[in-house]
């Protein structure tokens, strides 16, 4: 009467699953971050693209390296995309022409030190990219604030192939000679010699040509529009919620209004603030990973909005001309304890966990 | 859909809670097959929640079409009736149709084919009973939730005529994809079922009725709304198509805006739900008798040729289903219910139950699973869940054996619908680790009761060694007083006598 | 012992017992510090006067430079020390102050001699917190660039490239820190400022000006 | 000089005198913590623990000379339970608990000698002299102390049959990556 | 009120206790297993800390300096912390017993945390007046607390992570400390004034 | 407990800074080169030896209550009496190690061997754990300073001679010439990173000891003072 024995060990619902996974996730991100990227390598040229793939690839070989040291499959866990975006971010995010071992070291750290010590994807505390980049701030500030106006690949002086490889390998020849401030380290340069901004940020040095990429900056810094572009792909997509982006554009705008309007001078403005630095780039592909922000949207809220915050601040007040590393880095060691006290309401349940009032229910309708 | 379509119903439809594709037809359109009288019915004892019936039938003897067979043991029971005809085989065991895979006790009945009843008593108006007897057939005719949870009808209407019920929700819902039985009964019974209800609002004293249907079944929608023109206080409310719409929580919460509180029932704050099913149970037992021994059954998925909706004896096994609609390939996994919460069976030699909405056989494509990646801390899950649980935090938990402080973040408020692990990217199989948790915290809980009786006995069994030992030693000493006594009064017998003697 | 046991949870126990290993403890100290005041001034006393001469030509002071001093005040802040340095013959020859400016991670102190004539003899760093590896170049022992102060005065170079390069100066900066740099040159120039505007006050010799 | 000493004098006594009036104010009394756990233990002093009973097991856990994992007879519930009460997180992979435990007697072996009925912590044996013996299923804890004094093996320890309502929803297997 | 504001500020992060200036490292690794005792562990500290700051602010103002007895200070200071520790030790075990078994060994320790006695000794050594010294004490060992329950927060989230064997435990806790001192490095050089 | 109990614990098995964990904040501060490790090392080692010697022989003379307060005021009063005297005698020493001394004082590896040790032990026991104690102090600091030193500007013990003495000249070494340093190995992050990194070194070597002998146990609590 009772024939066959259990075949299989019990399965648990669902039966029926999204066509989502991480890997689409992680190349949906990467495709957003394509057309910036493209045209960052056009208007760097090839020490660029060679960097780009440097730290890309030393990337992928610390998670394979950290892989194989524990045992775990190499190829599968590569495939998922993380440790190339993780790559691809910290890339976005350096001096176009910096010599290779900074690339090396940024993306062996990140996957090593950041990422796989922890325990590999979803374990990091920390989001590596942003690891990665303060590192090598710290550790060289001199050729990680080196950086060099935008010299399009087809312009006749860009250096070539051969050029471009010893670029990478030499680093630049007379950096003096071509060497270009970002606009922030440039307005605090001016700051701090006592020039008022209104004057330095006037004629050819004002603002808006950063939103055109005329400007110096990194891969991720040149093209505002293209990364923001990207980061409407990803809102539409779904992979990312508008709540950290619009925190974060909060929490940078509103004070950089408010200060700008009392002291033009002494404060940048706020198209400044949003188009230059990491500032895009961090409100949509950098802030919002999933894995060291917040997964409540009051969370969502919060980490953004500090995020903004303390970028305006390390940006007006700091040490460092530009802040987004930083304030994601800090906000990130404070999302645990975020996610700790905002907390989804539960259903049948008020704000601390305590049931709710049957009577008061009952006389709804 | 349109896009402009798409766009607002991002924007209409509930924050919590997923959209998967609903795979509902064709099925759903194929009209209701009857399913020809399998070879052998097994009955089992427990098809509801509560204590399981106890069989009143000896193996060998004939039973009718209808005919009590176990009755309801204590309040929260229900009894079991023979499907058809026939004579009992057996009392004896049956893989439950259960993911374990254990077996469980069940009547074998072997029809006779001829499908007799036996006698029927009808009320002419059962608006003329009183609402407690109402509740007393509906108790007899074995009714159970048929919405899933399979909870004795009789004690919910009792339940609700004592806490002042005012709104029964009939819940039309079904948002399990796959499942089309209730949109069946609906398109095909509406009157029925508009029937069943008024009964039920009539034992609970309830003043209105919402039924509420999910906008994907417009057919259905339309049969009731023309079913339920006549009568005011029952109104048709199509609510927006999103799983898991029909849990009544949600539908309660969708259509009259209150939140049942968690450690309360729906009829706490008023509202009792039953499904369109129950309904027409409802409706059959009083008006024509019947109990509670058939229902409809929707057999879908991509292993089977010609899914659709049968009418099935309780007690058919689900290859009787399987072969009669015939199956394109070995299926890959058979799940009982829908694809949401239904639970995975371990072979075809199980039972259709009372709460059995459906069988599903589906092929590899349908339930194609990657293997589970690390959480990305995506936080899908915590956006899906319909009750506003973390499944990450808690899945996190359990992981690690923590699993009194997942209880601290919800794990009892789990629903177990499944959108978590539904919309995971990392495919990780969140409502098993909830499962594991809230069965081993039971476990858990069952031992502690059991220390605190061996603490109880232990305690006893002392307080017995010092009676015994003080008892002994009483005995004892008794003893030596009456040895004593004797002694003495021995000496003085022999001292009498020596002075007699000496006398 | 079992005495010894039994007094030690009584409540007067207690006070006592720390109370004399305080005793005890500040009789070692007090009779510490009697020994060791002298050695302790002494040697404070020559670590100024290195200091102090290492920012002049060796055997450019015959006296004593620590114990002629003069206080000027001036400027903003306390009244400054100013160190005098003669010849053998006793005139003033040069002098030496303390300056200080604001680099990257707090106050940098340099000491600065000059010649009578307001030109610098030498400039050394004796308290920064810059960075190490970046700001600290300032210190003679990791860089000679604090020596390029030698025989600058506050007309050659003009007051215009009394600066870093990058802001167009004469003096170098370093890569990745123009800060600390640029503190120290202004420093440096303030210093000079300073001497001018009181150099009759510091040439001053009369006596009862002197103090110690 | 004198200053300096007598200050420091002065200063240490003073404190002295307040620490040791408040060690005498804020003195705690025996050790609250035991008398809890004792509370929590299962109580029928089993000795599975290798301990002498219950309450020897509960001073050990709370000086730190056992784990919280000692006893057996409460299983992963206690183990969880002394783990919150103490605030450190259990390793629950140490406890072997295949599962509760039941005592069996064969029919035909027991000669009923009663020696079982004597060592069962919590009576949960039942019988007479030279009669057949029997076991209380409710009562069982499973400790095996009657399986050991058994003379004939007629006693025996069987796992407590699975059922449906008991069953446990096995955890799922780690993610592979 | 603006300065004592950019002070407080200043003393918090900046100038973070534990991740700048290196003080009181003990019982930021020792007790940030869990967010609630590493809360409990920051009030009990900055209690002490501001207790002891003020008295050994005025220890150092009516006793030391006026007798000229600066070679005592580091021992009457310690005395004074030792005592104030040990008093609210027992306090803490009589009152809050629960507390106690999270704290643990640290109570005592607070008497050897750098930062109580560091703090003290900076205060003095700046020439504080009385309520810029407790605001800086106020301001350090608020710090203290914020960097111990964001390093707890994280730790917890830790115990839950797939950990490599030889970085379980103490070697990982490093390393997020690191990660965490990185980020604090961005508030190196802010300038309020 | 024997010499050979108390060398090796003091080494390694309960060395201070890889398995007790404590003295973290002297450890972080001063490891910024080899030589600053060295110098706070021994510094350190020596007021351990003084405080245990003189804790071990007062200990039977004082209660529970003032137990703390008189280890600390013993502690304060050598680590205040060997700065004078450094300051005074041997001023071009003091002038390194005279911030690393007053830091000795709230080092909690001192206190935490007298309570721990001292306070049970013998007097010649007790300085030959000071001793070792110490010792593997000196030497985990001169390796975390070593290490931050090297990859920090590519140097081994640079400014010994300055700092302890022409003596040390010899240990001076410049390993990699040309080399543009590396900034962050001299602030905070790179103290917390190698001292994890290892910590992880050492788990990993306990890891493979455990394999070795007993091949089927469960990990080990490696690092008993990981609280
Ligand atoms: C996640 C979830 C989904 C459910 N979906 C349905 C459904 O689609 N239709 C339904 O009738 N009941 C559904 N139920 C069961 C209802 O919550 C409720 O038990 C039932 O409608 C009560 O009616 P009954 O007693 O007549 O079965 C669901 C429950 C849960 C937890
Ligand atoms: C950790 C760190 C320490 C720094 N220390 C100094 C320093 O001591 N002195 C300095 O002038 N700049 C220092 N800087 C660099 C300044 O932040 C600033 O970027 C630089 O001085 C600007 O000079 P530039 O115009 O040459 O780029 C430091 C930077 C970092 C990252
Ligand atoms: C793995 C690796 C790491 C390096 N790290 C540094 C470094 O930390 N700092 C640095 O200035 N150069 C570093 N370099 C680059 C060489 O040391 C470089 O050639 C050297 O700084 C000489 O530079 P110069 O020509 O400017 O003197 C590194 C090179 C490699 C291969
Ligand atoms: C929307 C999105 C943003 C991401 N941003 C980053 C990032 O800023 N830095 C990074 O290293 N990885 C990023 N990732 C990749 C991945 O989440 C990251 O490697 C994990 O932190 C590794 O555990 C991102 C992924 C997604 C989906
Ligand atoms: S949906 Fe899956 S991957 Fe995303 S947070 Fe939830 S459990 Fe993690
Ligand atoms: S299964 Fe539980 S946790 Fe998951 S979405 Fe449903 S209710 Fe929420
Ligand atoms: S094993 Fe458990 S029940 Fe038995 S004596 Fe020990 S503590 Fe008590
Ligand atoms: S195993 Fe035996 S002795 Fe132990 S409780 Fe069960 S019957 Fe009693
Ligand atoms: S050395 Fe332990 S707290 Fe500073």
């Amino acid at each position: 009467m009772n024939p066959s024995s259990i075949s299989l060990p019990p399965v648990a619902s669902p039966h029926h699953l999204t066509g989502n996974s991480i890997s689409r996730i992680m190349l949906t991100v990467c495709a957003a971050l394509m057309p910036a990227t493209l045209f960052a390598f056009w208007l760097y040229g090839w020490p660029a693209i060679f960097l780009w793939l440097v730290t890309v690839l030393s990337a992928l070989a610390g998670e394979a390296l950290c892989l194989r040291l524990s045992e775990r499959p190499v190829a599968a866990v590569l495939g998922d995309g993380s440790a190339l975006l993780t790559g691809w971010l910290l890339a976005m995010s350096l001096p176009p022409w910096a010599p290779w071992w900074i690339g090396a070291l940024g993306g062996l750290f990140a996957t090593v030190i950041a990422k796989q010590v922890f325990g590999g994807l979803g374990c990091n505390l920390f989001n590596p990219a942003m690891v990665a980049r303060v590192f090598l701030l710290i550790s060289f500030p001199v050729p990680m604030t080196a950086w060099v106006a935008p010299l399009p690949i087809t312009a006749a002086t860009a250096p070539g192939l051969h050029d471009g490889l010893m670029i990478l390998l030499n680093g630049v020849p007379q950096l003096d000679a071509i060497a270009s401030a970002s606009l922030l380290s440039f307005a605090k340069t001016e700051l701090s010699r006592g020039v008022d901004l209104v004057h330095a940020l006037s004629g050819a040095a004002a603002p808006a040509s950063s939103l055109i990429g005329a400007r110096a900056g990194s891969l991720g810094e040149t093209a505002s529009l293209l990364i923001a572009a990207g980061g409407a792909l990803l809102l539409i997509t779904g992979v990312i919620r508008w709540h950290i982006p619009a925190a974060m554009a909060a929490g940078l705008v509103v004070p950089a209004a408010i200060a700008h309007a009392v002291d033009p001078a002494r404060y940048l403005d706020v198209a400044t603030h949003l188009l230059s630095g990491g500032a895009t780039l961090g409100l949509f592909f950098i802030a919002t990973d999933y894995v060291t922000s917040p997964n409540t949207k009051a969370g969502q809220l919060v980490f953004g909005a500090g995020c903004g915050l303390l970028t305006f601040i390390i940006r007006t007040w700091g040490g460092y001309p530009e802040g987004v590393a930083f304030a994601v880095l800090l906000m990130n060691a404070l999302t645990p304890v975020i996610d700790r006290y905002l907390r989804p309401r539960i259903l049948g349940r008020d704000w601390r966990g305590a049931p709710l009032n049957p009577e008061t229910e009952r006389a709804k309708s | 859909m349109g896009l402009i379509e798409t766009f607002l119903h991002r924007f209409a439809a509930p924050r919590w809670g997923v959209h998967p594709d609903d795979h509902k037809r064709p099925a759903a359109d194929a009209p209701l097959r009857q399913l020809p009288l399998p070879e052998r019915l097994y009955l089992p004892l427990q098809q509801h929640v509560g204590q399981p019936a106890r069989p009143i039938v000896l193996p060998g003897q004939k039973v009718r079409k209808g005919q009590l067979v176990a009755e309801a043991q204590g309040r929260i029971s229900a009894p079991v009736h023979a499907s058809t005809s026939g004579t009992v085989a057996a009392i004896g065991e049956i893989t439950a149709p259960h993911p374990s895979g254990l077996p469980f006790s069940a009547i074998t009945l072997i029809p006779d084919g001829n499908d007799s009843a036996g006698d029927i008593d009808i009320v002419a108006d059962p608006f003329a009973l009183a609402p407690d007897e109402i509740a007393e057939r509906v108790a007899a005719a074995g009714i159970v939730g048929l919405g899933g949870a399979t909870f004795p009808s009789a004690a919910k209407l009792a339940l609700g005529k004592r806490s002042k019920v005012t709104t029964l929700i009939v819940n039309g819902g079904e948002c399990e994809p796959y499942l089309s039985c209730d949109d069946r009964i609906m398109r095909d019974h509406a009157a029925d079922v508009v029937d069943g209800i008024r009964l039920m609002m009539h034992a609970i004293g309830a003043r209105e009725a919402l039924v509420g249907i999910e906008d994907n079944k417009p057919e259905a929608i339309a049969a009731m709304r023309r079913a339920a023109a006549g009568f005011a206080e029952v109104t048709v409310r199509p609510v927006p198509a999103r799983y898991p719409m029909g849990s009544d929580r949600q539908l309660i919460q969708t259509l009259t805006g209150k939140e049942v509180p968690s450690d309360c029932r729906a009829a706490d704050v008023g509202v009792i739900v039953n499904n369109v099913s129950t309904a027409n149970a409802v409706h059959r037992a009083l008006r024509l008798g019947e109990p509670l021994i058939r229902r409809i059954v929707t057999v879908n998925g991509g292993a089977v040729w010609q899914p659709g909706n049968l009418m099935v004896p309780v007690g058919a096994l689900v290859s009787d289903l399987l072969d009669f609609v015939g199956l394109k390939s070995e299926p890959a996994r058979l799940v009982m219910g829908g694809p949401m919460m239904g639970s995975v069976l371990p072979h075809a030699q199980v039972p259709v139950v009372k709460g059995t909405a459906g069988v599903l056989a589906f092929n590899e494509d349908d339930i194609a699973t990657p293997p589970p990646s690390p959480c990305i801390r995506c936080g899908s899950c915590t956006q899906a869940c319909p009750v506003g649980l973390l499944p990450l935090e808690m899945a996190a938990l359990i992981r690690n054996d923590r699993l009194k402080d997942a209880a601290v973040l919800g794990l009892p408020d789990c629903i177990a619908c499944g959108c978590c692990a539904y919309i995971c990217p990392s495919h990780l199989p969140l409502v098993q680790y909830f499962s594991h948790a809230k069965s081993e915290l039971w476990a858990q809980e069952r031992s502690t009761l059991r220390m605190e009786a061996t603490r109880k006995l232990a305690a006893e069994r002392a307080v017995r060694l010092e009676r015994d030992a003080r008892e002994k030693a009483e005995t004892a000493a008794r003893r030596k007083a009456e040895r004593a006594a004797q002694k003495a009064a021995q000496a003085a017998a022999e001292a009498a006598l020596s002075t007699e003697n000496a006398a | 012992m079992s005495t010894l046991a039994l007094w030690r949870d009584k409540l007067a126990y207690q006070p006592v017992s720390l109370g004399i290993v305080a005793m005890l403890s500040g009789l070692a100290l007090v009779v510490a510090n009697t020994a060791t005041l002298p050695g302790i001034a002494a040697a404070e006393q020559r670590d100024l006067q290195t200091s102090l001469e290492q920012v002049l030509p060796s055997g450019f002071a015959s006296n004593d430079l620590v114990r002629d001093t003069i206080l000027v005040s001036g400027g903003d802040g306390p009244p400054r020390t100013v160190y005098r340095a003669r010849t053998a013959a006793g005139a003033i020859c040069g002098t030496v102050f303390q300056v200080s400016g604001r680099g990257y991670a707090g106050d940098i102190n340099i000491l600065i001699g000059l010649d009578r004539d307001g030109r610098l003899l030498g400039a050394r760093v004796i308290k920064h917190q810059e960075t190490p590896g970046l700001g600290d170049k300032i210190e003679s022992a990791k860089s000679r660039w604090i020596d390029d102060f030698a025989g600058k005065s506050l007309s050659s170079p003009p007051p215009a490239q009394w600066a870093v390069k990058k802001d167009g100066g004469v003096f170098d900066q370093f890569a990745g820190a123009t800060i600390t740099p640029r503190a120290v040159v202004k420093a440096v120039r303030q210093g000079l400022e300073f001497y001018a505007a009181h150099r009759a006050e510091i040439l001053n010799d009369s006596p009862k000006e002197s103090t110690r | 000089m004198f200053a300096a000493v007598i200050s420091l004098t002065l200063l240490g006594a003073l404190l002295g005198l307040g620490l040791g009036v408040a060690a005498t104010r804020f003195a705690v009394e025996g050790d609250p913590l035991v008398d809890e756990l004792i509370a929590l233990m299962p109580g029928s002093n089993c000795g599975q623990c290798g301990m002498a009973g219950c309450a020897a097991a509960a001073q050990a856990i709370a000086e730190g000379s056992a784990t919280v994992t000692v006893c057996p007879a409460g299983g992963k519930a206690l183990a969880t339970m002394l783990g919150e009460k103490l605030g450190i997180s259990v390793d629950l992979g140490d406890i072997v608990d295949d599962g509760p435990k039941l005592a069996v007697i064969a029919e035909e072996i027991c000669i009923g000698c009663c020696r079982c009925l004597k060592v069962c912590p919590t009576d949960a044996m039942i019988g007479a002299p030279k009669q057949i013996h029997n076991v209380i299923r409710e009562a069982c804890t499973g400790c095996g102390n009657c399986i050991e004094r058994c003379p004939t093996g007629a006693a025996t320890l069987q796992p407590v049959p699975v059922t449906l309502p008991h069953w446990v929803w096995p955890k799922p297997a780690p993610a592979l990556a | 009120m603006g300065e004592y504001i950019a002070l407080l500020i200043t003393t918090a992060f900046v100038n973070n206790v534990v991740m700048v200036k290196f003080l009181g490292l003990c019982p930021f690794l020792g007790v940030s297993k869990r967010i609630d005792g590493a809360l409990g562990m920051g009030m009990a500290t900055t209690f002490v800390i501001v207790l002891a700051g003020a008295v050994c602010w005025n220890i150092e103002h009516w006793l030391l300096a006026p007798l000229g007895l600066g070679y005592l200070r580091i021992i009457s200071f310690i005395l004074v912390i030792a005592a104030i520790v040990q008093f609210t030790e027992m306090v803490i075990h009589k009152m809050a017993p629960s507390l106690y078994q999270t704290l643990g060994i640290y109570l005592p320790l607070i008497a050897t945390n750098c930062a109580v006695l560091g703090l003290a000794l900076i205060n003095t050594q700046e020439g504080q007046s009385f309520v810029t010294a407790v605001i800086y004490d106020f301001g350090a060992s608020t710090g203290f607390s914020i960097a111990m329950v964001m390093f707890a927060g994280m730790r917890e989230r830790l115990a839950l992570a797939r950990i490599p064997a030889a970085f379980s435990g103490a070697p990982i806790a490093f390393i997020l400390a690191s990660l965490m001192s990185l980020a604090f490095m961005g508030f190196s050089g802010l300038n309020l004034s | 407990m024997n010499f050979r109990e108390i060398s090796r614990n003091g080494l390694w098995d309960q060395n201070i800074v890889l398995s007790q964990i404590l003295g973290m904040c002297p450890t972080m501060a001063v490891t910024t080169s080899g030589t600053n490790g060295l110098g706070m090392g021994l510094a350190t080692t020596a007021v351990l030896v003084c405080s245990n010697m003189l804790i071990s022989s007062v200990r039977a003379f004082v209660s529970p209550q003032v137990r703390i307060p008189v280890y600390i005021v013993l502690i304060a009063t050598l680590v205040t009496l060997v700065d004078m005297s450094l300051n005074a005698w041997m001023h071009d020493l003091y002038r390194v190690l005279g911030l690393f001394i007053a830091l000795i004082v709230v080092n909690c590896a001192v206190l935490g061997r007298a309570e721990a040790f001292a306070s049970r032990s013998g007097v010649l026991a007790s300085a030959l754990d000071g001793l070792f104690m110490g010792l593997g102090f000196t030497a985990s600091l001169t390796v975390i300073g070593l290490i931050r030193e090297l990859i920090g500007a590519g140097t081994l013990f640079a400014q010994a001679s300055l700092l302890l003495g022409p003596a040390f000249a010899f240990l001076e070494i410049k390993v990699l010439p040309n080399y543009g340093g590396m900034l962050m190995m001299i602030l905070p992050p790179a103290g917390f990173l190698v001292l994890g990194l290892l910590l992880a070194l050492r788990r990993l070597f306990e890891l493979r000891a455990a394999a070795r002998t007993t091949p089927a146990t469960a990990v080990p609590d490696a690092v008993a003072g990981c609280h």
